[in-house]
């Protein structure tokens, strides 16, 4: 990857690098919180596929939408949602951003334009879909963007999706983390061609495929489909190829994973490599530092606030199944919280 | 008529609401599977009734992230026996998405589906499942047996910000009741008493109600008192206005379309044992759409309640 | 069309076109037994597309096996199925096929490889895979063909079993019907392009576009489809291009289409121009009369033995919700009737 | 361990089945999502324990083709929150295709999925539907409670010509019960009593099983005889071995982890009034899931019946 000062400014690099080891440092607690039993279920890293997450969002403006699977931690730190408040939900703490309600599979913030991680695989590809519609009929000029892996993109929802995205030219970006697996499942016994970009063609949409390690590349990728969807030439799919982390997730129940192939994902580690491209690019040694200082000391004190957090009363169990009828429609209507998202910053 | 009371009531809405939007199949100029729609599509043009791909579970998909940004849609499918291919997203998304956001998002929408239990449409075609979407906690519930209750019953779906699951028996569409032309809303979980009586109590649902109706005049005409009572939403379910009717009359019957087996009808018996098992001076029976895929053809008629059989068996519980 | 002694041999063009028109006069007495009350629900005329079924049937073994969906008379009748059960079942006699309860939507005749006509739409589209999947592993060379119009081409599980069948080679041949209508909804608002054939495309295996009122041509790329896939090289969807006869069906409860446009299909009728191309052959005209003199006679004779039939005792309602614990397994031990297809016999 | 009782089952039937193969994903090398196939891959090649793309429906799909062609598969969906993916399959084709094809094919085919009702990993990773599947006609039911019984349920399962739904409840995978080596197979539609008593009977299904014993072992010390009768099978239904309990103690709690609200509870309940009503000293009680989402975390104890809640319950029946 070749930094020039015309692609990209050392302000901006240093804040995609900065976020990138948000992230890492986020996922490697929330697994030494899980192996301490703090979070309960199972939790599923992002680690390795971060300059996904980061490169897209760098990519959206504040006001755009982005919708996420349960390996969206990194989407939701990378869109702004407050560290404290994630892990808080990861640890199901009353002050988590769904009240300790979703877990780590289920982080939601409208305040930062993250309309929720899903725990069905696919589930949430339509639901974007209809985020995207409702910008495209209000004429909001709202960018949705979409994050799936290869193994949604073998559910019947993504292609439905794919050819109403495309017949009704919606601002849809649909970002495929291409990692290689599907919990134990390769892509080579799941997709009948090597690169799924191949389905968006037959949909007649574009679709492509880029280095999704390389975090510029994917914000290239993403700046121009988000511009396309804003002027009103519809959805594009991005097949993001990257290497999965060691495992499906925290908890896994089935047959351990080979320990060499678990280890691949470092050999990619998008992080160290964007690292040597900024140091190549001129950025000095201690500002990385300093950048990763930071990343470390604001996800330290996201575990420490959730673990100081309060479980909700099992007595609140009941509440919420329904809106009261006075609640405002959606998302409408609720409070703004300033969010700290690479977008629209640059 | 049931197809235009709720044809008024969207309309109305449509009108006074510039952004609720209609989705499905065959809902533009073909006006509905079962022609609920009439001139929508002429009124309020392409954008608003938005014929789409057949793809029921992407359409209640899509539905949903309307109602995310603050946009109601009305999803129509075609028949409730399709909406197995939506319910991951029925059940999955929509029912639970305001629980587990912790409330941040509340989802306005509505899907309408038809019940076409009667017309002998065959196994894939004739279907009552409102037993399955009444188990989901998170969804509201909504089955009218006249015109009347559905248009009062549409205006307050078109207010909830909850989802609601709306279904119209096919059969129903072209029965007459009055429907006042003004606006009026029937509060959900209310019961309404159709007919009232002190000898037995009737619990109709949906399709079986003029069933009952018939049943409980032809029994008037040997002295017997029958009080028909119908819940008219399934959740939120009045079983204190059902219980009320049981402690009355002492005696009760509950008849609907759809399979026996986990049936809505045993749930309402359950309820009963559980508020007003003393006055129970007999056990609660069920006359309900027999435990088998509904053939087609005439044989169908075999299957779902009739007068007959209500009657036959309201003149044993009396026994 | 041009008809060459190459391609096909007179014997052959006359049995296609009298099955051709078995299927146009069945479907006709259809509407009018529908129109009498004799046939409940309702029924779905494939007239004007008669000229798939024959052409592809024609290209397939008695062995191989299809499914289809509530417009499949067609298909039965040219698989072989007898006009006398076919009709039975439509007014759901205890002769039907299915012995009356399936009705017009449910035709299924296992000696003849009917392995059902079905009325949700699409979901015969991966049954049919498991169907090609079966003959895969017994290497038994049956291809399975697999027919649905362009509605069913929007949803999830045609695009989940072309991935599959495309990843397993799968001995199937996928045909699109598409007639340019899902009952209102047509083709311009539900594919986002043109051609339905692209989508193969982007699952790498061939789509092929033919037009579906020339019977030799749909003939044509079905065999070639087949050979395909009883050679190991997998599934090919074929896209028939056809129009729809006047309306969905014969009930239809929906706003009646604009009468112009519902004697379209009579422009394009495949009958009189495979008349005309066989008598530019040189096929005599009392040949074809002939034909079609025996074409009414079986359907005549069929709507009388519907008719004369009994329905089902309703105290038998409750049979066959079960099959008993002795009976073989899928459609293995059944006796075989032998067929009227076209199959084989060229 | 009923992990490994299953497995036994299912590798035991593939060694004398040449034909049978498993379709599903993460059941090659992984072993299953749980762990329930171990090495049945290593076994038995890739041809027959087939990992496939994740795609519910039309994984159900092939496996009804194989069925009609006369194999038998068996489809593990990951937890049975995704099977509303695979319904339209399971109830408008598996269900009723025998009985609307005349009687012509036949569908030997097993879907087996756990219930994770009892984990903590919320909303929609912790549903028990089986009242779904108990709605529809056509299709056996069954829901082991040990490793036993899940053996011998198995053997079974695999020797019907129809389609099963197997539902194991993930909790229960690795408790321990002695499961002989030899065959054995356990007839559909009989319940077991796992305990015997006087005072009181529990039906409990699925991973309510072991909170029942362990609240009838309490109550056990205070001098109270408690029975537990566990289905095994709901469709077919033991509703005259249930009822028999009944009769001989007059009172009845019915427990499962699905949410309560048409959950098989009120069903089997309404069975009890309709068949023994006279012998009821008390209303049958239910103690089950509560109807909300189930929430992530530590919350989701409060949802589902432990020994605790069910003792309670007992109480104030017995009172
Ligand atoms: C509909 C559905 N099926 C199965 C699962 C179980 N499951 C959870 S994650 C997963 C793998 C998905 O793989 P992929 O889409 O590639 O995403 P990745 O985990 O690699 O990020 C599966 C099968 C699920 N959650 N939802
Ligand atoms: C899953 C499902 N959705 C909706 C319907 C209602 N329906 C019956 S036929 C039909 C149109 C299908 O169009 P197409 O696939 O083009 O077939 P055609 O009728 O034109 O032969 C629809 C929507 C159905 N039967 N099944
Ligand atoms: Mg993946
Ligand atoms: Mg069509």
């Amino acid at each position: 990857m070749i930094l020039t000062e015309q692609s990209v400014g050392t302000q901006l690099s240093l804040s995609l690098y900065q976020r990138m080891l948000v992230i890492r440092r986020f996922e490697e607690s929330a697994l030494d919180l899980f192996s301490k039993g703090l979070i309960t279920g199972s939790t599923h890293p992002c680690i390795g596929q971060e300059a996904i997450s980061v490169g897209a969002c760098s990519a959206l403006k504040s006001t755009d939408l982005v919708l996420a699977t349960y390996r969206g931690h990194g989407v939701a730190l990378a869109k702004g949602v407050d560290a404290k408040i994630a892990m808080a939900e990861l640890l199901t703490r009353e002050t988590g951003c769904c009240k300790g309600r979703g877990g780590s599979m289920h982080l939601c913030d409208i305040a930062c334009g993250l309309l929720g991680t899903n725990g069905i695989v696919a589930a949430h590809i339509p639901i974007a879909g209809g985020v995207a519609l409702a910008a495209q009929l209000r004429r909001s000029g709202q960018v949705t963007a979409c994050f799936f892996g290869d193994g949604a993109a073998c559910e019947g929802e993504f292609f439905e999706t794919m050819n109403m995205a495309a017949l009704w030219k919606l601002p849809l970006v649909l970002i495929c983390e291409n990692n290689g697996w599907a919990i134990s499942v390769p892509v080579s016994k799941s997709q009948s061609t090597p690169d799924i970009a191949d389905r968006a063609k037959g949909f007649g949409m574009p679709g492509v495929t880029v280095d999704g390690n390389d975090v510029l590349a994917v914000r290239e990728a993403v700046l121009s489909a988000a511009a396309a969807a804003r002027q009103g030439e519809g959805p594009t799919l991005i097949e993001c190829k990257t290497v999965r982390w060691e495992r499906h997730s925290a908890f896994s129940s089935g047959k351990p994973v080979d320990p060499e192939a678990a280890q691949r994902w470092r050999k990619a580690d998008p992080i160290p490599r964007f690292a040597q491209s900024l140091l190549d690019a001129g950025l000095s040694r201690a500002a990385l530092d300093e950048a990763e200082r930071e990343a470390t000391e604001e996800v330290r004190q996201a575990v420490e606030f959730a673990v100081n957090s309060p479980l909700p009363d099992a007595a609140s169990v009941h509440e919420g199944v329904f809106a009261p009828p006075d609640q405002p429609l959606g998302i409408s209507g609720l409070k703004k919280r300033p969010g700290n998202g690479l977008a629209e910053s640059f | 008529m049931m197809r235009k009371a709720i044809n008024e009531a969207i309309g109305e809405h449509m009108r006074g609401n510039a952004e609720t939007v209609l989705l499905g199949q065959d809902i533009g100029p073909y006006g509905g599977t079962f022609g609920v729609y009439g001139s929508l599509f002429e009124e309020f043009g392409p954008e608003r009734v938005r014929d789409g791909p057949l793809c029921e579970s992407s359409t209640v998909g899509f539905a949903i992230g309307l109602a995310m940004m603050g946009i109601r849609s009305i999803v129509e499918l075609e028949f409730v026996d399709f909406a197995p291919l939506a319910l991951d997203q029925i059940v999955n998304q929509a029912a639970k998405m305001h629980y587990f956001c912790g409330g941040q998002i509340t989802l306005p929408m509505i899907v309408r589906t038809p019940i076409v239990s009667r017309i002998g449409m065959g196994p894939q075609h004739s279907q009552s499942l409102e037993a399955w979407f009444m188990h989901i906690p998170g969804l509201r519930v909504v089955i009218p047996s006249n015109a009347y209750d559905a248009k009062g019953l549409m205006n307050t779906a078109l207010r909830e910000p909850n989802p609601v699951i709306f279904l119209e028996n096919a059969k129903l569409y072209s029965t007459q009741t009055e429907v006042p032309e003004e606006h009026y809303e029937i509060p959900f979980g209310k019961a309404r008493t159709l007919r009232e009586g002190s000898d037995a109590t009737v619990v109709a649902i949906s399709g079986t109600v003029p069933e009952a109706l018939l049943a409980a005049q032809e029994l008037w005409q040997d002295g017997v008192s029958v009080e028909v009572i119908d819940p008219r939403t399934l959740s939120p379910f009045d079983t204190e206005g059902i219980a009320a009717s049981l402690r009355k009359t002492n005696r009760m019957l509950i008849t609907h379309d759809a399979y026996q087996t986990c049936g809505v009808a045993a749930e309402i018996s359950q309820r009963m044992m559980e508020t007003a098992f003393d006055y129970l001076d007999a056990p609660i029976m069920r006359v309900t759409g027999l435990d088998v895929p509904v053939p087609s053809g005439p044989l169908h008629t075999a299957v779902v309640p009739d007068r007959a059989r209500i009657t036959a068996a309201l003149r044993a519980l009396l026994h």
